[in-house]
């Protein structure tokens, strides 16, 4: 016990046993709640802000924060529904672009932090108005997606047990997640970044890749990003320049909760798969009760968001002072 | 010894906005030699490192090395060219692991990904280098300065390189500690390395310098061997004095001994101190003596309330109980200058008045205690006190250079008049000629004629200083108190014994 | 046992919604069925997430009105497979397959438009001489009813050269933003404005006070055309203030019980319900104002 | 405030960047939209696109002021939106049968109690800026939902009422005289007191301010209330405008606005130094162009990229290495 108390990652075990309660109280109110499906639709619907959140880790983690997502994601829905549908470019090639396309913006954003010294808030701010300016310049409507591939990817169930099944694209975030964590844990490059978050003036003068490491660190985030849009395209087959409102702050509550510190160079990049399942549970638990008038769901979300970091906080503050 | 320079400097030019930081400097290492760089707070010692390995553009000159002309850009330019440096401030990343700070930016690698295990290993390795035995996967930030300091070292130790630049690396590190270091600089010079080194101390210039370059006000005064130079000379070159002049003495008056004013009775903190009675009397000034770790920051912190005990209370005047905020204490008029100015006091963004102003603002609340040109007069009259270089006191703190810091923070608890002073290592990163002054207003402060003397608990790892400050002085020894001792009773011999009669403790006590 | 429903609204962004959802509530607590109503704050993944979750639950019926036309197939051939039916409400969608859905019941947004314009065109008619200057609020840049109202109303002047759209901005489909973007129309002093055309009530009316204050007489010296129907736009036109709304029916509780009970009953339904709406005149106004519930 | 030495040069101020920025805006825009900036005298007020932009961008600089302080201490508040929504909700819900003076007193205190519960979670609690206010932004237009049953409440009753968001003043919209009130009043509160001081020391280093004996847990939970109280005020302001309080749009991104225009007047998100002055000027910047892109009639769905490239262009602007290329 004191052993486990005392490990650094005791805030992230305080997550998945809140994680681990809330799910046995929906699974005692609600019928049909305790099945595996409503477990695996956790990771199925949420895959995208997985991968968001994973990139934002990153960004956190390095002392910075990116509001970009939300409309990166919106414009990779945009620009592959334009290049499949319009421009009838092969669905390989626009999955590639856009890749490419999201990683590009991502660090030309870094570029603009760091060689100008701006504030990346700001910075990304101003990015987060460009891109999803520009899904509109491409079409103000939703454009629907037929490729064969987007379609396939789209309804295939992967199926595990007993008749539940996964996604692609929740298991494309896995992936993600996974490759997320052992950058940032066993790579020079990931450890640059918590160096950056602990303080920047020392990295430098410790002789680090400040620069490279920030544009970097937004390069990635834009590339989790567009990789968000094309798990969205897949899931909703269709592009839009309104999808993806407000997911960039989803993401960040999402580290944070996760045990992330805002101001950087503390936490865990697994964090965001706890943080993704709290907010997804919390928006199942309320589509389940079925009762709740559109503003007392709010008021709940935000209530059940307080108690979870409240108590997350209270055991935390309790093991340091004990 | 009179092969070619490995790096030379010229004609460097260095100003900041409204401040002529560095005027034609020169510099010149030659391998195999130990160069000390010299000069008061403020001289220019650490914006030439600084110049020299890429953090700041000069504004003119020339840098060579091995003959070449060379320009770092960056910090990695300076690494890339064999050129290691430690800078005054400890600049370590608290979040990361003792292991990572040591390894970070060269990890030894494994199949693509960074090799733990050798990490650890390697980082154990050049700690032990220098006796440090410490859990290297713990983050940096569990580790109390001097342990901090260590470990930059180590991070310069580690890879082999040419050029090695230590600035101030000894400030807060003991004998025994700076001893072991020596050992290593000495090895190290053998095998041909250029090694630059910034210190206060004349005792460890002497002791291991080759050769001296001494600045004054941003400009060299002159390099010269350490053997043709005399210490009173290199005194004298620092403050610009004529060669021979001998510095003035003030004499200081016997001990006070008055009544109690703070007492602490089993004062104790799990993990940090054993139980610890202390009587601090008017108008003396009570020394802590003790090795690294030995618990005298943790004895100074929690006589502030700066952490809270868990054993014991404090007396003071009126008040008995646990502090339970510094706030409290300070209205006991208690003061705690810390050992760590670069986190624990400065604000380094405000100007050096508000600095000054601090403690004795928070004190008073909202209500302001004095109008702007009071605290104008109030700073101008401690820049002028304490000789703080500073170009004015609307200059950001940030802006000075280490020792004038300290010196500022310093005058932020002098300012608030307390009863009981605490200063941890104020002498820090002071150079002589103001360590001495520092130490004779200390004195001056307690041993008031009136009896109305501050009581000052003084705080050093330079046990000189401790010895010729204190009216009487306690030693720490793991923790706990091994005893009290009047002035005169101890010479720095029979400290020295009492400090080390059981081996020092060297591994991180969790419980005690 | 009583039937169950899963109803996903998209939020509760307007009053025409919150009375949307307020005569659903109603109807299935009248007709005795359970409703699992989820409120989706106007994002498409979050109305996706309560399907899921309807299915999860395996209501008997799943009724919702879609933020967006597209991107439904995945998730409605899943409610397919499990057998639940699906019900159109307010919106139409575009599906591979139109055996995804059962029926639709709701407003034909593009038809508004068309209504808003033929108003205007019969109205023009009266002067037959006087071309007439259009400014435009839209609603939110990307929304189904902003696009649609465009559309229909931009086809049905398109005949009359004399009506001119001179200025469309964005108000937001708010109150405080249609009355800033009025403003700003108004301070352009290039080209009179004749007519406001505002994509729905709440804009108008916070159009109206910016012509208030700009020194003209609302209605009167500008033209006001708007969608919906709230009450407040009623009595605006009581007042004089408003010379035209476009019903845009929220009350299709009612019917919605009804179909779905059929439809669980295995009753053959339409495809397509429009509901019953009219365009409403400030000299109709005053008699209509107090069946307004909304 | 912030103080500088006078024989600094004009162009070093810290406000030289931002009053620049807005300079140039306003001259596009008269360049580009004839008549931009005519004002006239029209039913014995000043009227035109200056006093537009002036009025629109009241709240948002009620808002910015709040948020100045809570950036300077290193926390941020995007609950501003949602304490908007409550505050113009309250007092909607209450002028008609309540009278003017309660039903302001109940909307700001509303704010005031948005604000205690945000100070008290982030500095008694301890949770993180973000996430504890993002709680209230959530839930606080739930609750302001709630007030109305999720219904638009428009006010016909007391006329008094729209004096505040619509009213003018020796020529002058009041909401003008209501910001400069509250700015000046902060402005001496911060010259005055100590306040500013231990604002920006708790901001620079927080551990080395409670060293000091500053009360950082006192200061923090004052600026989460003060910023609370300017949004109420900014939320009655709106509720004033437009006559009626719309629970799910007042305010919407209004904290987002706020931040930018501290940061566009200068502001580090990172903490410490701050400058009233500079965050009003940030309100003026985004209010100028959003007026600006409605003059020129440029089409809504081309708005957002040109605010982007405005933004980039102004942050670029003022970015640190070119005063260290020119110095
Ligand atoms: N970033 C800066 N901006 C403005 N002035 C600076 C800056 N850095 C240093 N200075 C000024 O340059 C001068 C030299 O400072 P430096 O830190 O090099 O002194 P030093 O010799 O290292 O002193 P110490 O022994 O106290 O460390 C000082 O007057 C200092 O105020
Ligand atoms: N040489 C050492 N070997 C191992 N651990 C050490 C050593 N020096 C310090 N530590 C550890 O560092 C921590 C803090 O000790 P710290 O140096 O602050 O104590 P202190 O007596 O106040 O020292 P100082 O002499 O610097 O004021 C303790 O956990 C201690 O065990
Ligand atoms: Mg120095
Ligand atoms: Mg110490």
């Amino acid at each position: 016990m004191k052993r486990l108390l005392s490990a650094p990652s005791f805030t992230s075990w305080v997550s998945v046993a809140l994680l681990v309660l809330l799910f046995i109280g929906g699974a005692v109110n609600y019928t049909g709640f305790a099945s595996p499906q409503v477990v695996l639709n956790l990771l199925i619907d949420n895959a995208f802000l997985l991968v968001i959140a994973v990139g934002m880790s990153f960004v956190i983690l390095s002392g910075g924060i990116d509001l970009s997502v939300g409309s990166v994601l919106a414009l990779t829905t945009m620009v592959a529904a334009w290049l499949l549908q319009v421009a009838h470019w092969p669905a390989e090639v626009v999955i590639v672009t856009v890749l490419l396309g999201g990683a590009t913006f991502g660090a030309l954003q870094g570029v603009v932090i760091h060689v100008f010294r701006l504030q990346p808030f700001i910075v990304t701010l101003a990015g987060m108005f460009l891109a999803r300016g520009l899904c509109f310049l491409i079409s103000v409507d939703s454009v629907t997606i037929d490729a064969p591939l987007f379609v396939t990817l789209s309804q295939t169930q992967i199926p595990l047990f007993g008749g539940a099944f996964l996604s692609p694209g929740a298991v494309i975030a896995l992936g993600v997640l996974g490759a997320g964590l052992w950058v940032a844990h066993c790579t020079a490059f990931g450890r640059t970044v918590y160096a950056l978050g602990g303080s920047e003036t020392s990295a430098l003068m410790m002789g680090l890749a400040v620069g490279r490491t920030k544009i970097a660190v937004y390069g990635l985030s834009g590339f989790c990003a567009s990789l968000a849009g094309l798990l969205f395209a897949f899931y909703m087959l269709s592009g839009y320049g309104q999808h993806g409102q407000g997911v960039e702050l989803d993401a960040i509550a999402a580290v944070v909760i996760g045990g992330t510190v805002l101001t950087g160079g503390y936490g865990y990049v697994a964090g965001a798969l706890s943080g993704v399942l709290v907010l997804g549970l919390i928006q199942t638990l309320i589509a389940f009760d079925g009762t709740l008038s559109s503003w007392w769901t709010k008021i709940v979300i935000g209530a059940l968001l307080f108690v979870f970091c409240a108590v997350q906080r209270l055991l935390s503050l309790r093991k340091t002072q004990g | 010894m009179s092969t070619a320079p490995v790096l030379e400097l010229t004609g460097i030019h260095k100003s900041f906005t409204g401040v002529k930081a560095l005027a034609d400097v020169r510099l010149r290492l030659f391998p195999g030699e130990v160069h000390a760089l010299m000069g008061q707070n403020g001289a220019g010692k650490s914006t030439l490192i600084k110049v020299l390995t890429g953090l700041y553009q000069p504004d003119a000159g020339a840098i060579t090395l091995d003959g070449q002309p060379t320009a770092p850009k960056r910090t990695e330019d300076a690494q890339d060219l064999g050129i290691r440096t430690v800078y005054q401030e400890v600049n370590l990343c608290p979040n990361l692991s003792v292991a990572e700070n040591i390894c970070a930016g060269r990890f030894p690698r494994k199949w693509g990904r960074i090799d733990w295990t050798t990490v650890h290993a390697e980082a154990r390795r050049v700690l032990a280098q220098m006796d440090l035995d410490i859990d290297v996967t713990a983050p940096l930030s569990r580790y109390s300065l001097s342990v901090q300091q260590m470990v930059a070292i180590a991070r310069a130790l580690r890879i082999s390189a040419r050029v090695l630049i230590l600035d101030e690396p000894t400030s807060s590190l003991d004998d025994a500690a700076v001893q072991r270091l020596f050992t290593v600089l000495r090895r190290l010079r053998e095998q041909g390395l250029a090694i630059l080194f910034v210190t206060h101390f004349l005792d460890q210039t002497y002791a291991l310098a080759d050769r001296i370059t001494v600045m004054r006000n941003g400009e060299t005064e002159g390099e010269y061997l350490a053997a043709d130079l005399s210490r009173l000379a290199l005194v004298n070159k620092m403050v610009g004095a004529p060669p021979d002049q001998q510095p003035s003495r003030l004499d200081s008056q016997a001990a006070g001994t008055g009544t109690p004013v703070l007492k602490a009775q089993g004062l104790g903190r799990r993990g940090a101190l054993h139980p610890l009675d202390l009587e601090l009397r008017r108008g003396e000034v009570l020394g802590l003596a003790g090795l690294l770790g030995s618990g005298r920051t943790e004895a100074a912190r929690l006589l502030f309330g700066a952490d809270t005990a868990d054993a014991g209370h404090v007396e003071t005047d009126g008040h008995q109980g646990r502090w339970h905020s510094p706030r409290q204490a300070i209205a006991a008029g208690i003061a705690f200058c810390s050992e760590d100015r670069k986190h624990e006091g400065a604000i380094l963004d405000l100007s050096v008045r508000d600095n000054i102003l601090l403690a004795l603002q928070a004190r008073a609340g909202l209500r302001l205690v004095m109008t702007r040109e009071q605290q104008q007069a109030l700073a101008d009259d401690y820049i002028k006190r304490l000789g703080i270089k500073t170009a004015s006191a609307e200059t950001p703190i940030g802006q000075l250079s280490g020792g004038n810091q300290q010196k500022a923070l310093f005058a932020r608890w002098l300012a608030t008049e307390p009863a009981v002073l605490i200063l941890d290592e104020p002498t820090r990163g002071i150079d002589v000629r103001a360590k001495e002054d520092l130490m004779d207003a200390v004195r001056a402060l307690a041993h008031k004629e009136d009896g109305s003397g501050m009581s000052i608990l003084f705080i050093s790892s330079e046990l000189p200083e401790v010895l010729h400050c204190s009216d009487r002085v306690v030693v720490l020894r793991d923790r706990r108190a091994a005893g009290e001792y009047r002035r005169g009773e101890l010479d720095e011999r029979s400290v020295l014994e009492v400090i080390a009669a059981e081996p020092a403790a060297t591994e991180v006590v969790t419980d005690v | 046992a009583p039937l169950t429903m899963g109803f996903s609204q998209v939020g509760a962004e307007s009053e025409w919604r919150t009375a949307n959802t307020a005569s659903i509530k109603a109807a299935a607590k009248e007709a005795g069925i359970t409703l699992k109503f989820a409120d989706a704050q106007q994002k498409q993944e979050n109305q996706v997430k309560a399907l899921r979750s309807f299915i999860a639950q395996k209501v008997d019926v799943i009724a919702f009105s879609p933020v967006v036309e597209s991107g439904w197939d995945t998730v409605l051939k899943e409610a397919k497979a499990a057998g639940i039916p699906v019900i159109l409400t307010d919106r139409a969608v575009k599906v591979s397959d139109p055996s995804l859905y059962v029926t639709f019941i709701g407003s034909d947004f593009v038809e508004e438009g068309r209504k808003a314009a033929k108003w205007l065109v019969e109205r023009a008619a009266k002067t037959p001489n006087a071309a007439l200057n259009i400014v435009e609020l839209q609603g939110t840049v990307g929304s189904a009813p902003a696009i649609d109202r465009k559309k229909g109303f931009e086809e049905g002047i398109k005949a009359n050269p004399k009506l001119q759209i001179i200025r469309s901005q964005s108000g937001e489909f708010t109150r405080a933003k249609g009355k800033e973007v009025m403003e700003s129309f108004l301070k352009q002093r290039d080209k009179k404005i004749d007519v406001l055309y505002a994509h729905n009530d709440d804009m108008a009316i916070g159009a109206i006070q910016a012509i208030e204050e700009a020194g003209l007489k609302p209605g009167v010296d500008i033209l006001i055309i708007s969608i919906d129907g709230v009450r407040g736009a009623f009595e605006a036109m009581k007042a004089g203030k408003l010379n035209v709304t476009v019903e845009c029916n929220p009350l299709l509780g009612p019917q919605l019980m009804q179909l779905a009970k059929d439809i669980v009953a295995k009753k053959p339904v339409d495809k397509r319900i429009t509901v019953n709406e009219g365009v409403f005149t400030a000299d109709t106004a005053a008699k209509e104002l107090p069946n307004r519930k909304y | 405030m912030p103080s500088r030495p006078s024989s600094a040069p004009l162009w070093r101020h810290p406000l030289a960047r931002p009053v620049a920025a807005l300079a140039l805006l306003l001259a596009v825009a008269a360049a580009s939209v004839p008549g931009f900036l005519h004002l006239e005298i029209k039913d014995g007020h000043l009227y035109g696109n200056l006093i537009d932009i002036l009025h629109r961008a009241a709240p948002l600089m009620l808002a910015a002021l709040g948020m100045t302080l809570v950036i300077a201490t290193r926390g941020i508040d995007v609950s501003v939106g949602a304490v908007v929504a409550i505050a113009a909700t309250v007092g909607c819900v209450l002028v008609g049968s309540q009278g003017l003076a309660l039903a302001i007193a109940a909307a700001l205190g509303a704010a005031l109690l948005c604000g205690l519960w945000n100070g008290l979670l982030v500095s008694a609690l301890g949770l993180q800026p973000i996430i504890a206010t993002l709680i209230l932004m959530v839930a606080g237009r739930g609750l302001a939902q709630l007030l109305t049953d999720g219904q638009i409440i428009t006010v016909y009753e007391p006329a008094s009422f729209f004096w505040l968001g619509g009213g003018y003043l020796l020529g002058l919209p009041v909401s003008l005289f209501v910001v400069a009130t509250v700015a000046g009043l902060t402005a001496l509160l911060m010259q005055r007191t100590a306040l500013g001081l231990f604002i920006q020391t708790v901001g620079i280093n927080p551990v080395a301010a409670r060293l000091a004996g500053v009360r950082t847990a006192a200061i923090v939970f004052f600026v989460y209330v003060y910023c609370s109280l300017g949004a109420g005020l900014a939320g009655l302001m709106i509720a004033s405008n437009i006559k009626s309080a719309d629970a799910n749009n007042a305010g919407l991104l209004l904290e987002l606005d706020a931040i930018l225009a501290v940061t566009l007047g200068g502001g580090q998100l990172s903490g410490g130094k701050f400058s009233l002055a500079g965050s009003l000027v940030g309100a003026l910047i985004i209010q100028t162009l959003t007026s600006t892109i409605y003059a020129l009639g440029v089409p809504p769905q081309v708005t957002m990229v040109v605010k982007a490239i405005v933004v980039f262009a102004v942050c670029i602007s003022q970015s640190s290495i070119w005063s260290r290329r020119s110095a």
